[in-house]
């Protein structure tokens, strides 16, 4: 039973996890989209 | 400020998906001005309007209309000003004897049903009054428009290319009422393309270019001319 | 890193966060005691209320981006308003994941209609149309406004809701924060902590998605 | 100035009957649906009946809140009346009443076959129901008049309308139905005062929201 139970935990654990890396990566991207066209006006 | 100011627009902004469309945007009105706005395509002009009668609201700037602010004050502030657009704004399954006179009644004060059969005799509509306006055509509709202006008790009038659709008889029936109100020095905005007829009517022409007054002439003042070459210039 | 004037800040901030992550971890596993009945199951508990609590956060400064936005018509609102519902949303997800995984290991069953569920996944509806609204709205200007309204009106609603369902299902009442009082006293510090942790970052993931929010208008 | 627009709302409809008549047949048609696909004892359809009726209600307030402003928008009457001198809270109350009462004699029409079509019965307490009813009008048209408007001017309105419409409303339509079911068990008010009071906060809460808002709602 205890075993059954700490699988429910590490579970919820990952499932938290995953979503923030997701989000920080997402943004990640997101924010290098968004900073490329700058750097080139900078660049020329 | 001169004395018989009636409207007062400044540094007014107004963006569309963001996009700037008014930049900055002054322009005065003196009571018993006919003035005449105007410019290219999707330059402003409607928007502008559309501004003025509080039906599209600005990003930053502050309207005034007799010394009252209309973007903050409360809603009576309005109250004096009518906006004629492209679209007839009335309801389609109602007649229109119905329209005006629940339109008029909502603007200023209910009107009787003889005002409203001499106002639609004004501007020649007298079959099918009773029809619902569903079934008019688009000179019909902007007949029906200049009627009610003849009915609502207004001290600004914002029209909208008042001669759109319309035919012969309809333009000669504006252009005589109009001139009505000119002679009883009343305040009328209109938004038109024909330079020459404003030219000799208006008493004053604004040309919007880049969100601004790019010019403002006075026809009593400027050469017809050099106002004409200018303003052929910019439109291209 | 991606916004160069946030460079510095934004290292530490991430750099700090991971660590207090990693700390909040260290304290949920090793540093509370094992409640008698739920057993490990209720250390799920250490992420889902804090998620909720977040979320309810978010929810709240959507409520107050939009009174700001109506205010002034300042669009910096509008983009707090849109970061914050996004989140808002992103943590009720969590909220409405973990709360099941518990749900099936203690009740047995995986959804109930219990009050603060239920009120999360109508909150969740409510904000699914905020986005819809968001994206089928037109024109920006007009969406900004709609959307403030629209944070504001779902707030207003939220207690509404909670109140009514709470009278719809009363034999339902296992709520997590009653039964946490009720356990022993280690408990609290991490669940404190905990709170500390997701509270924190919350606001540097506001922070992250403002500053792209605003970095977008400044591109255009 | 609030009966000129509520004069000229009853006009309109009175004129095209597209509201009234779209709702009254949409619920005679979900009433013959009812009765083909739920093929059960009167006495166990008894019980499911509140729920079902309000199902049904709210369908077609849905239905009657797309035709609210149609009429409006088709010749842009909608920019005529917001710029009139005229408060704009004023436009929204006049909105509501008449949506109400255009529920309500679709409902005057479609509750009776409801209750013998269906074998349900009329209760005892008929008097009771009716006021119920009327305030779940109030209550569904407070916040359906708000969200109509807010869903107007946007691409797929149709759709907008409900996945916005439906979770808002969730307490209203908990409340009403428990209440109306309280009243077909012929149960004591006392039993159910607090669904009572919470539809009348409903509408209150919603119905200010509606004329707070509505300035910010019509400009475009």
């Amino acid at each position: 039973m205890e075993y059954n139970f700490f699988n429910h935990f590490i579970f919820t654990y990952l499932i938290v996890l995953i979503a923030l890396i997701g989000w920080f990566s997402m943004m990640f991207i997101k924010g290098k989209r968004l900073i490329r066209p700058n750097k080139s006006k900078t660049g020329s | 400020m001169i004395a018989s100011e009636l409207l007062s627009v400044t540094d007014l902004d107004k963006s569309f998906y963001h996009r700037p469309i008014l930049k900055d945007f002054n322009l005065q009105i003196a009571g018993g001005e006919i003035v005449a706005v105007m410019g290219r395509n999707g330059v402003g002009k409607s928007t502008l309007f559309r501004v003025l009668a509080r039906i599209s609201s600005p990003v930053n700037g502050e309207i005034t209309f007799q010394g009252r602010s209309i973007l903050k004050g409360p809603d009576s502030n309005r109250k004096g000003i009518l906006y004629l657009g492209h679209a007839p704004g009335m309801y389609p399954p109602l007649s229109a004897v119905e329209n005006l006179q629940l339109i008029s009644a909502i603007y200023t004060s209910p009107v009787s049903q003889s005002e409203v059969k001499s106002a639609l005799n004004r501007v020649g509509l007298t079959d099918q009054v009773n029809d619902p306006i569903k079934i008019y055509s688009q000179g019909m509709l902007q007949r029906l428009k200049l009627a009610l202006a003849i009915l609502v008790d207004w001290k600004l009038l914002l029209f909208d290319e008042p001669f759109t659709g319309l035919d012969a008889q309809g333009r000669k029936f504006t252009e005589m009422i109009l001139a009505d109100w000119k002679q009883a020095g009343r305040t009328v905005m209109l938004v038109t393309h024909d330079f020459e007829w404003s030219w000799n009517f208006c008493t004053r022409l604004v040309i919007l270019e880049s969100g601004i007054v790019q010019y403002d002439f006075s026809p009593s003042d400027n050469d017809f001319t050099d106002a004409e070459n200018q303003f052929r210039k910019l439109i291209g | 890193m991606f916004v160069t004037r946030f460079n510095n800040r934004l290292r530490t901030g991430i750099i700090i966060m991971i660590l207090l992550m990693i700390i909040n971890l260290v304290n949920i596993l090793f540093n509370s005691p094992l409640v008698p009945i739920q057993q490990w199951a209720q250390k799920i508990f250490y992420y889902h209320v804090p998620c909720a609590w977040v979320a309810f956060l978010s929810f709240f400064i959507v409520l107050i981006a939009g009174i700001m936005f109506l205010k002034t018509k300042n669009y910096k609102y509008d983009r707090l308003g849109l970061a914050a519902a996004e989140l808002g949303t992103f943590f009720t997800v969590l909220v409405l994941i973990t709360g099941p995984i518990w749900a099936s290991a203690i009740w047995g069953k995986a959804w109930t209609w219990e009050p603060r569920l239920t009120t999360t996944f109508v909150l969740f509806l409510i904000y699914s149309g905020y986005f819809m609204l968001r994206e089928f709205g037109g024109a920006p200007e007009r969406v900004a406004r709609y959307a403030a309204i629209l944070g504001i009106i779902a707030f207003i609603d939220v207690p509404i809701i909670f109140i009514s369902v709470r009278f719809w299902s009363p034999e339902v009442q296992s709520h997590p924060q009653v039964e946490m009082a009720l356990q022993p006293t280690g408990i609290m510090t991490t669940f404190f902590f905990s709170l500390f942790t997701f509270t924190m970052l919350y606001f540097l993931m506001l922070w992250i998605r403002t500053g792209i929010l605003s970095l977008k208008v400044k591109n255009q | 100035m609030f009966l000129r627009l509520l004069k000229k709302d009853l006009l309109v409809e009175f004129r095209s009957r597209e509201v009234s008549a779209s709702m009254l047949t949409f619920g005679l048609a979900v009433i013959m649906i009812f009765s083909f696909s739920i093929n059960i004892s009167p006495d166990l359809f008894r019980r499911f009946a509140p729920g079902l009726y309000w199902i049904m209600v709210l369908f077609i307030a849905v239905l009657g809140l797309h035709r609210m402003f149609s009429h409006e928008k088709e010749f842009d009457t909608f920019s005529m009346i917001i710029s009139a001198p005229v408060e704009r809270g004023l436009i929204f109350l006049a909105k509501w009443v008449s949506g109400v009462l255009f529920l309500t004699v679709a409902e005057i029409l479609i509750t009776l076959p409801f209750l013998l079509f269906l074998q349900v019965g009329i209760p005892e307490q008929w008097v009771i129901l009716i006021v119920i009813i009327l305030l779940g009008n109030i209550g569904i048209m407070a916040i359906g008049s708000l969200v109509s408007g807010l869903a107007m001017r946007a691409k797929m309105s149709e759709v907008l309308l409900p996945i916005l419409l439906f979770p808002l409303v969730s307490p209203q339509i908990i409340a009403t139905v428990q209440a109306t079911t309280a009243v077909f068990d012929g149960k004591p008010l006392a039993s159910w005062q607090l669904w009572l009071n919470l539809m009348i906060t409903f509408a209150l809460v919603f119905g200010l929201a509606g004329y707070l808002f509505f300035e910010h709602i019509t400009e475009e």
